[in-house]
């Protein structure tokens, strides 16, 4: 493993970033404060964060409903996110996207988005400008176990097979779409196994070690920088929470909860970062309150904030018309 | 007997009473079974009838409803759910190009008794993908019938005729409906489709109002009444086939009409019932017909927002007063 | 220089002027490329510009109409085709949650500029799943820009200005104007999108009319001519934006409405331009607003059915007629 | 091979029945005749009739825009036929449905189909109904290498997959989707290898030979009936004809139409029995004396046939509604 300490330190923090901001954001949607639906990344945060230590902030992804992890990781700031939850003027989308639709061009991020398997086909847009331009970008398309049985997830795989663009479709495999467990949803075990049918690469990574999935997501990038086109990475991880806020959770049985949550990913890379003499508790510690305080800071900021003046409603559908628009 | 019972409880009180009478009625749908739906629509019936006949399925909605099509056109009658309506762009191909059309192009030679269940509507922050109301695209397609129902009552009614009907309906349900409750005679007939309902009587205006609509048009005339304008509150309950008679009934007698209802404005179905009147009661009318919709926006997330775009009570009760 | 040349031709002149000033226009579909599109529009624009801005596509319209999102969203500005507007049902959430909320949803972080041209309309014996007018749909759809041209130079400008604009734009195409031909100025300035045209002047009675029914208004409006009726008949060119001022001085003038449109009646966009003026020019009608559309049907297959179902200038004018 | 005399003889007969009506109904289109659009299927017979020669009338097919071929093999009347195409009201959809979407219910003839890939989940549909029912039936859905990328594709068969539904997927690869040669509208050789994907078995087969299609679609249809859900077969075969008549065929080159034109399958089966001694010359040519006098009769029918009334527009789109769709 040829990971600077920089690096890893990195990747902690970012998982640590995520998970705290996924725990404030359960507590202030428990409490009333957010809106709306919020599906949380509390388990699954190794993926997001391996795979987007690889890219620079020219390179692309989108996102799903559970696309918090993934803005974060992508240099998403935890302030405008916030706002963007709680439906403020200041946040990412001015407040008219909310949790499902957070974007942010300026870092490649092309949006969470509510429709399961929608993101799929706009990554491979993103890559065919990529490869049109001739640019130095990927596209990393996330998307979870249950999409993988939507139309767009077939015709986007082999769209980008036969142009063989930049793309890295990276399946967050929780073993759950909502109430179905994946042995219910689809035949295989392993959703990598439906590369064959675009005749691309696909891999299978424990999505809980955020060490395989960066290398397993390094290779697959350089594959798509240097022309070889797509590639399917399968991370098999779980979700701690219920599918949104809320849930219930009447389908999983104590045990196999149980077992993941032992599975933790951040957690695991502490110990490998002790164990291996890479940081001491202490830095933990200091990263630990840094994460703390940025997010309070960024709640903060989020409440302070004003909401959008009413005619904000009517702006942003156009490049130019408003006036039509107006009651 | 009469039963206090939820607008969600009523659909499901419906369709409990056909899968006991019928087993050819079956569910499809994500999520249907075990944990009950996304809104809870479906909630136990999986404990009754099993989960061959309420059967979750992968998230594919061009393969529930297309599969529903086949089942239909095979001698079942399915009822599928989708979780938004939103998501009808998913399984638009086989909803427009199969259901409803697949009778005509065969030259009447199949029948297809088909019930796709869709919860339409704002008002819950779910944003510009999981709100919108989408039933002028739907009452625009030749083959399909749509149902739209306001109270537990009429849910329950118009659940039974259309699980009962031999044709593609689609059975729109408001979300922020599901929690209104009401008494609900579980004895009752099928409430035919195409059969409005006057909610109100009134001698001064004819508001027309749809689902969540009828609520806000209602208040609006409760207030308006104190003002010394009595308005009638028509509820179309099933948008195709649409009940003009008791439409018309109303314009002849108030001729004045303002239409109600929460989609974008532009292209709604609200303009079809508006061009109805202004072709075949323009001679009624004293003045011009009004429509109150949503903006013609995007569901906004922000709730300052949504609420914005949403009309209510207190934008009826403006429009209605420009009117005299 | 004015040239005569065929719609079809005249769109294909407009995609390569473009094309040849902005390496970042790009054209994609099933079969555009070596085959030259369905009913040839794109020709031979891959021998110009070669196979990657002119791409063939897999059968697969959610992922083209998807592609072509992603593909504005980061930059280039592509004009996707559809074979059939029929198969915008395949790609129906691409174009509708996707395109048309996106920038809204991301509060006008990105700009989308794409084009979705689709052919559209009935009169080939093509059947029910080949035929269709769904403007109604798209006009629905806050965020998009919808266009239908009647004439080749209005196709050559509007096609421009459809490439210019920043917005998602759906530009339909009446299949059988594909071969009318036209002087088409190749040097003049793009059509403004929203801006209609007076194709007739009159006094007596207005005629909306939109693409091919454009060419049957003509036609009835010589025939009423000799009977002493003048029809004026406004083209809207595009529908959304509609240029209401040019209806509504047409209205104020002659007090008079008839729309025609290839459109299912019930729920048609004939309807909304309806709805406006019953709303916004009430005072000015002295009768029904009155529309002449497609029957409530699919589209049969039989010319003899066919030919009953859509509205030509023998309807036209016996409707006229009946207004006066 | 079991194959019984009589068996043989009414497969050569089908395909023959099939050359014939489509010879007749290019013929017919090009004068003028038939109005719209014709998928003619010359060429692919042995699919169709090699298939269908394992099916009930009981048991359901859903077809293509290229249909003539599915529904003369199970059992669709040439006069119904050809006075659909004529637009004629004895038609099998009384004129209205035309060329692509010639259904017959009593045959379990779920409708050829103008959407590619739409008649996937019809198809699983009808399997549903199988299967719920306990019947004895099951469904073949045919259609072409194109539609196998379509989203549908993909949602059917891993829905038919996972409830283990008696459907056979018959994929007919003509190697074209319009003009779209196979290996550029997908990355792989075989569409059998998708099967994968859903954990189903793939086989490839000759679609030539009917007697291969004959055996392959036996063993597929009886694990079918007996519960151990779909099987994907692809047939590997080519058009003679262009896409629709009236296609010019730019994207095909000589040689390669050549080659195929030398496979045809049916001077193939011919050669097969007379090889075998299980018919003479004479045979053959009676039974082509039949088939031209039945497809003499059905255009004679067809011709003469009445064209629909003008009421029958607003008839049979709803069951009860008629009234209200009346001008
Ligand atoms: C087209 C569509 N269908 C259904 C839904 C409702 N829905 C939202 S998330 C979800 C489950 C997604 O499962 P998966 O892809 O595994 O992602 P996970 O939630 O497990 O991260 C469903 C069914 C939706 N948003 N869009
Ligand atoms: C959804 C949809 N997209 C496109 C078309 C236009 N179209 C008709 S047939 C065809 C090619 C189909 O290819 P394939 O599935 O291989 O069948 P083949 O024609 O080769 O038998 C296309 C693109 C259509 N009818 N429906
Ligand atoms: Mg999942
Ligand atoms: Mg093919």
């Amino acid at each position: 493993m040829d990971l600077s300490r920089e690096k890893l330190i990195h990747m902690y923090k970012t998982m640590k970033r995520i998970r705290e901001f996924e725990n404030k954001a359960g507590e202030l949607f428990a409490e009333g404060s957010i809106p709306g639906f919020v599906h949380l990344y509390i388990g699954e945060e190794a993926v997001a964060t391996g795979v987007c230590a690889n890219l620079k902030d020219s390179d692309f992804i989108t996102s799903t409903h559970r696309g918090h992890g993934h803005i974060v990781a992508k240099g998403g700031d935890l302030k405008y996110m916030f706002a963007e939850l709680f439906g403020k003027a200041t946040g990412y989308c001015k407040g008219k996207g909310g949790s499902m639709h957070i974007a942010d061009a300026d870092k490649g991020i092309l949006g969470a988005n509510g429709i399961v398997g929608a993101g799929h086909n706009i990554a491979v847009g993103a890559g065919l400008t990529a490869k049109y331009k001739g640019a130095d970008q990927v596209c990393v398309c996330f998307f979870g176990d249950g999409s993988t049985n939507q139309g767009t997830f077939h015709e986007s795989l082999n769209l980008a097979s036969i142009w063989k663009l930049p793309v890295i479709f990276v399946c967050e495999n929780n073993l759950y779409g909502i109430s179905m467990h994946q042995s219910r949803h689809q035949a295989i075990q392993d959703v990598a196994d439906r590369a064959v049918a675009y005749n691309i690469p696909g891999v299978v990574v424990d999505g809980n070690d955020v060490l395989a999935v960066y290398e397993t997501a390094k290779e697959a990038i350089e594959r798509a920088r240097n022309g070889q086109g797509p590639t399917l990475i399968e991370c098999k991880t779980y979700r701690h929470r219920g599918h949104f806020e809320g849930d219930p959770v009447v389908y999983r049985d104590e045990e196999e909860v149980k077992e993941w949550l032992a599975k933790d990913p951040i957690p695991r890379l502490i110990n490998y970062m002790l164990d291996n003499d890479i940081v001491t508790e202490e830095d933990i510690k200091k990263i630990d309150e840094e994460v703390d305080a940025e997010i309070k800071e960024a709640i903060k900021f989020a409440e302070e904030s004003p909401y959008p003046p009413l005619e904000a409603a009517v702006e942003d559908i156009y490049t130019d018309l408003v006036e039509e628009v107006r009651r | 007997m009469i039963k206090t019972i939820t607008y969600s409880e009523a659909i499901r009180e419906g369709m409990r009473k056909r899968m006991k009478e019928d087993p050819n009625v079956l569910i499809m749908g994500e999520d249907v079974g075990e944990f009950g739906g996304c809104f809870g629509v479906t909630g136990d019936l999986i404990k009754e009838f099993g989960a061959e006949r309420v059967r979750d399925t992968p998230i594919s909605e061009g393969a529930i409803v297309g599969c529903a099509v086949g089942v239909a056109a095979t001698g079942l009658r399915p009822i599928a759910e989708l979780m938004f309506i939103d998501f009808v762009t998913v399984g638009m191909d086989q909803l427009v190009n199969q259901a409803a059309k697949m009778r005509y192009m065969f030259g009447g030679k199949i029948t297809l008794p088909m019930v796709l269940r869709m919860p339409a509507g704002a008002g819950t922050r779910a944003a510009a993908q999981h709100s919108q109301s989408l039933e002028a695209w739907l009452t625009h397609v030749p083959g399909l019938k749509a149902v739209y129902p306001s109270t537990p009552q009429d849910a329950y009614g118009l659940i039974l005729s259309s699980i009962d009907d031999d044709n593609p309906v689609v059975f729109l349900e408001h979300k922020i409906l599901y929690a209104f409750s009401g008494g609900v005679d579980l004895d009752i007939d099928p409430i035919p489709l195409g059969l409005a309902d006057v909610k109100r009587e009134g001698e001064d205006v004819t508001i027309i109002a749809t689902a969540r609509m009828v609520h806000e048009a209602l208040a609006a005339a409760e207030e308006l009444s104190k003002e010394g304008i009595e308005a009638e509150v028509v509820d179309p309950r099933t948008l195709y086939p649409l009940d003009k008679e008791t439409i018309f009934r109303s314009v002849e007698k108030t001729n004045k009409v303002l239409i109600v209802t929460e989609e974008t404005k532009r292209g709604s179905y609200a303009g079809e019932i508006a061009a109805i009147i202004a072709e075949e009661r323009f001679d009624y009318l004293d003045g011009p017909i009004v429509r109150v919709c949503c903006l013609d926006t995007p569901i906004p997330f922000s709730p300052v927002l949504e609420d914005y775009v949403i009309p209510d009570s207190k934008d009826i009760i403006n429009a209605v007063k420009k009117m005299f």
